[in-house]
């Protein structure tokens, strides 16, 4: 299968849906003939003109709002939110008026709009440049949350988003665009909901997001090597969490660790650690870890930033701990 | 009523007597809502809308069904205007399931999408954004309705308005922001929370703008139906500052109300410029219905708000089972 | 001791800072005169005037700029936000400006200010006027989150917030306002990061946030009825967590329930609930369960609002259930 | 050069040299930082302030090390014209221990506390509060500080500053607004995203509002002065448009940038207006100081930059203890 970039698979999936549905259009900053800083979007101004790739000012809270009026009105627009760390700005379009619309109006008015936006440290960006603020919006409901962890994933959950009748919100990790991955040529869509297990082990469940996918992943790798099986699951959407196949897999391995990038406490890791432990508790041999960013503004210095992310061999030391018992009684 | 006379009068009597019939439905529905809170049969607070009624009626009878609109937490006058009925609207003030919103709105949240109100909201400004969306699909899908923002002046404190004037502007959206300037929000006057000037601000951007006697329904229905028209021809985004008054307090609870303005400043708007007394004069100054037909009117106003009141009132509340509902869209 | 409602307390503890310290004042829309829609700062502008206690035009997102402003160069704002569903439109000026001075700057920079806000469903004010949004803050580094659960703490708290040199964000239950309880004459601070045991018992652990302690206490007293010995545990701010007191308590009781009024999914319960089953889980013998509010926006309608958060008699029933075992393989 | 010229000359020579000086240690900083990046060995990217120069030191050459000022994105300038030294500043860029802020901030963050630099900032608008927030600080405190909110046209979109402008001019704040106009945001002109005027926008809400050259930096220094000195007097605030313009791209790796203005348009700013250029010839012309001494001035400067940066490519990173220290202050 012919491999493309995360970059191209998320252009693909927009320019696909933009052929099909004319009312599907984009609004940001510096998508049109720029492409946005990333050159995610390249090529589809030229394509669909800019009536539907649109530039927009630097008003992240009134463009997002834009989005939420065209969404009930009968468009599907695709926002561009440059860094994710600019969430922030818009949660109030977000949560208090695109995630609550359909409830509030007793189901009679949807918001079918897409936030693409980005996470994820290590690219020397600093404090606001840096977040990975998925567990914010997690927490809304009204609210699909979608995690793309290789380009695959990128093109089929940005395809089923811009279909979805909700607002969702996808992070694209901004250090995964320039990775390959095979992508049919044929169309396909990736449903929400359905975790995809990369990795089957029996040891140890690796429950990872995002670029934690391949954190997880190279740890699984090197764990082989010591004789320890680990299953890799990438839920692929955090809302809605497809439970299922989580605790299916933590009832054959009895012990897990649950890897995300934002940070570790009130974060994503926690809710999934949570169900784990409510629904497979008795199956549990060990208590279930979490690996989330530390809870520190993410620092520019590079010495300092790369100790910030959960790494493979960070996840390696845990399994194996996990496995050998030697988490008993650590408190 | 002195200014509403010297206007131009229309020929078209029916499009008065309607416009009149709605500023009464709404201040009926408004004293019925009141009452509703006084005898705590009104779960939570509500925000009347009582004076302003002109400038809903003015604005709501020069646009179509197709026309859109957003609303405040100030909402029932727009809703009403936009063509909703009494029923659904007490029963969604009651949260019962017959309410436009399935009980989920209130008073803060309804909506009535088949007559293009896409709902009060309860974040001041909040939707500033959404209208200006709504405009912005219009223009993207060659499609030729306006959509008119509603918001108080205290609203034009919200960084947003800014934001979303400027994409209106620089994008000719079909889209009217329409600021119900009456003098306060909460409890305090709009001049300590306004520098310099509200049109002045609009104008900045290249907007368009107007001030206008938001106590004279016609001036305001006049003013609108030429921005509508020249709105759909890609002459927009305008601006309106409609200069009101509250009858109420901020909400129903705001009873005691004389530290921030007085009996005499009420009084004064109450029984000099009220809207509907003002309109009423002058139908019946130019003929166009006599004291017993608006009597006969206001009385079958009043009938229909008791039946739909008690209507409310018996109607069931939604389902258990609806709790969960309407979370997500299929 | 006298009794005060916790609205009395929160003036008082404001006017005897704002005594204290002539930097310490107040911005918020109709904080003065008004005294704020909840009436809980009436008095402090005759005391303090104007320029001490300022009213602000509707502009969350400046007025909370304003106080970072004015807290990193030499004052301490306390500033009040009217609703806490308006945390939405202050984010980026909470997360991205005053979280991140201190640690972004190296130690130079400070940023003592206190926001101010509310929480609590059920008083029928719908999706945009009930909300818990603590969550979102505690994953903040560099925030402080304070629940006050009764007048006691909230006077406590706040003395303590005013004088800390980092944000803080204390969300006090609006439909508490009224609520009395003991309150000393004489100075006294509740420090952060302290939980306190409001009821101690054997058996099982309640976790309770704010108003959620006294549906915790209901509960444990209903339970002990029972024969279950319910131990009611406060921790007081979430953000530090007082994670030594939680873990010495479940470690007696084995059984532990988390409550609090946010949404339940990526909410407050799942990480405290995680730090439970990641450190004492060979403690355990139940699931830690946890009780948040429903993941729905918050209805209008009086006979769906009261369904959506957990009350006592849901408590009685989750302990049960955990006391008796019966949780065992739930999934 | 010419409009230069025209000011009303000075006679202190010293402060005309002092802003010399800064300006080209301005343009010398942003040279060795783009040398960095180029040759890889500085982490992320940043944004140069070379062509703007005049912008930042006509205006903090007119402060003093109490009154504040807030930065951007594109900081440098600021930072160096309101007193930092290169080896701290270097020190930052590399992520290192010894720079301002530990190498926890970076380009983007960079902060120099001492001399009233509140702060670069990453968020576009992001300090238009803190800077106003300063204001009200004085104000309150009944200190004379008056403090200076740099942002640049693209900012103008950000709803926060029609938010914090209205307080100001409420409160009448010791702020002033400096928009530095360079005709770009990112890769778009100001007219595609600005409707209207900026400066009307700032009008509107009472701020009294001036455009000036900011290539000439007397021009913006005289102006300075004279409104700070206002602002002191409890005048303010006050908005500056400063017309001026970027000599790289957006930031150091937007190098292919025809598709969005042109070599020519950047050849005429470079040769015709730059404001280092104009001023020197003015310093010759005014016999205040020789082509031989301006020389002299320059390799000293360059000489300071090469050891700065040399310094700070030694220079220890921060411990890994340090990665969750100052998260909260004691
Ligand atoms: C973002 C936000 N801030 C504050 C409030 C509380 N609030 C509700 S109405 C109101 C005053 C609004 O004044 P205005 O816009 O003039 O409308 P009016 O009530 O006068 O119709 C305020 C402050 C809110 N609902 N939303
Ligand atoms: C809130 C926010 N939106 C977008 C960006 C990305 N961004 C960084 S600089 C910039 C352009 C800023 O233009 P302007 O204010 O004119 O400053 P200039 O770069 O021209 O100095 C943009 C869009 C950002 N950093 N913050
Ligand atoms: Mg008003
Ligand atoms: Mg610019």
């Amino acid at each position: 299968m012919r491999e493309i970039t995360l970059s191209q698979a998320v252009n693909e999936a927009l320019a696909e849906e933009m052929r099909r549905d004319e009312t599907v259009f984009i609004l940001g900053e510096d998508v049109a003939e720029a492409g946005t800083p990333f050159k995610v979007l390249s090529g589809l101004v030229e394509e669909f003109g800019t009536d539907r790739v649109i530039d927009t000012p630097i008003s992240e809270p009134g463009f997002v709002g834009l989005a939420v009026g065209a969404a009930m009105t009968g468009a599907r627009p695709v926002v561009d939110l440059m860094f994710g760390d600019f969430i922030y700005l818009v949660m109030d379009q977000l949560c208090n008026q695109a995630a609550k619309q359909h409830y509030m109006s007793g189901g009679k008015l949807q918001v079918p709009m897409v936030l693409r936006t980005n996470m994820g440290a290590t690219r020397r960006s600093a404090a606001q440049h840096s977040q990975s603020l998925q567990a914010l919006v997690a927490h809304i409901p009204g609210l699909k949350v979608a995690m793309p962890s290789s380009a695959y994933e990128a093109k089929g959950l940005m395809k089923t988003a811009i279909r979805d009748n909700n607002p969702v919100v996808i992070f694209e990790d901004k250090l995964m665009y320039q990775d390959k991955a095979p992508v049919p040529e044929e169309e396909y869509l990736i449903p929400f909901g359905e975790a995809n297990v990369k990795r089957e082990g029996r040891d140890i469940t690796l429950i990872a997001t995002s670029s934690m996918v391949q954190v997880a992943e190279k740890a699984a790798v090197m764990l082989a090597k010591e004789g320890i099986e680990a299953e890799v699951i990438d839920p692929r959407t955090i809302v809605p969490l497809d439970e299922e196949t989580l605790l299916e897999s933590v009832k054959k391995t009895s012990r897990a660790i649950v890897i995300d990038e934002g940070h570790q406490s009130y974060g994503v890791t926690a809710e999934i650690a949570s169900r784990l432990n409510e629904k497979v508790f008795y199956h549990l041999d060990a208590p279930v870890l979490r690996m989330g960013a530390m809870d520190v503004p993410v620092p520019f210095s590079p010495a300092l930033e790369d100790l910030t992310v959960p790494t493979p061999e960070g996840v390696v030391e845990n399994a194996r701990k996990l496995c050998a018992g030697e988490m008993i009684h650590a408190a | 009523m002195a200014k509403a006379a010297t206007k131009k009068t229309k020929s078209n009597a029916d499009d008065y007597l309607r416009m009149y019939r709605q500023m009464v439905r709404i201040r009926t529905f408004e004293d019925n809502a009141n009452q509703l809170y006084l005898s705590a049969k009104m779960p939570g607070l509500t925000h009347m809308y009582s004076g302003e009624e002109a400038v809903a009626v003015g604005i709501c009878e020069a646009l179509t069904d197709d026309d859109r609109i957003t609303s405040t937490h100030r909402g029932h006058g727009h809703c009403v205007a936009k063509g909703a009925e009494f029923k659904e609207m007490f029963c969604e003030l009651l949260g019962k399931a017959e309410g436009y919103c399935r009980g989920k709105g209130g008073s803060m949240h309804i909506a009535d999408q088949s007559h293009g109100n896409l709902g009060a909201n309860a974040i001041v400004g909040g939707s500033m954004g959404i209208a200006t969306g709504s405009a912005l699909r219009a223009k993207l899908q060659g499609s030729d309705d306006v959509t008119v923002c509603f918001f108080g002046d205290g609203a034009t404190a919200q960084g947003l308005w800014y934001e979303v004037m400027n994409m209106a502007a620089l994008w000719k959206l079909p889209v009217i922001y329409a600021c119900e300037n009456n003098g306060y929000s909460e409890y305090t006057k709009t001049e300590e929370i306004a520098a310099g000037s509200i049109m002045a601000r609009a104008e900045a951007f290249g907007i368009e703008s107007h001030q206008v006697d938001g106590q004279d329904v016609l001036a305001v229905n006049e003013l609108t139906q030429k921005l509508v028209a020249r709105a759909r021809k890609g002459e927009g985004p305008f601006f309106m500052e409609l200069m009101t008054y509250r009858y109420h307090g901020h909400h129903v609870g705001d009873i005691n109300r004389e530290y921030y303005r007085s009996k005499d400043e009420e009084k004064d708007w109450k029984d000099n410029r009220d809207p509907i007394i003002r309109f009423r004069a002058y139908l019946v100054e130019q003929g166009i219905a006599t004291e017993e037909e608006i009597e006969a009117m206001n009385a079958e106003i009043e009938t229909d708000a008791a039946e739909a009141v008690a209507y409310a009132e018996k109607a069931p509340y939604p389902p258990a089972n609806e709790v969960d509902m309407h979370v997500y869209a299929d």
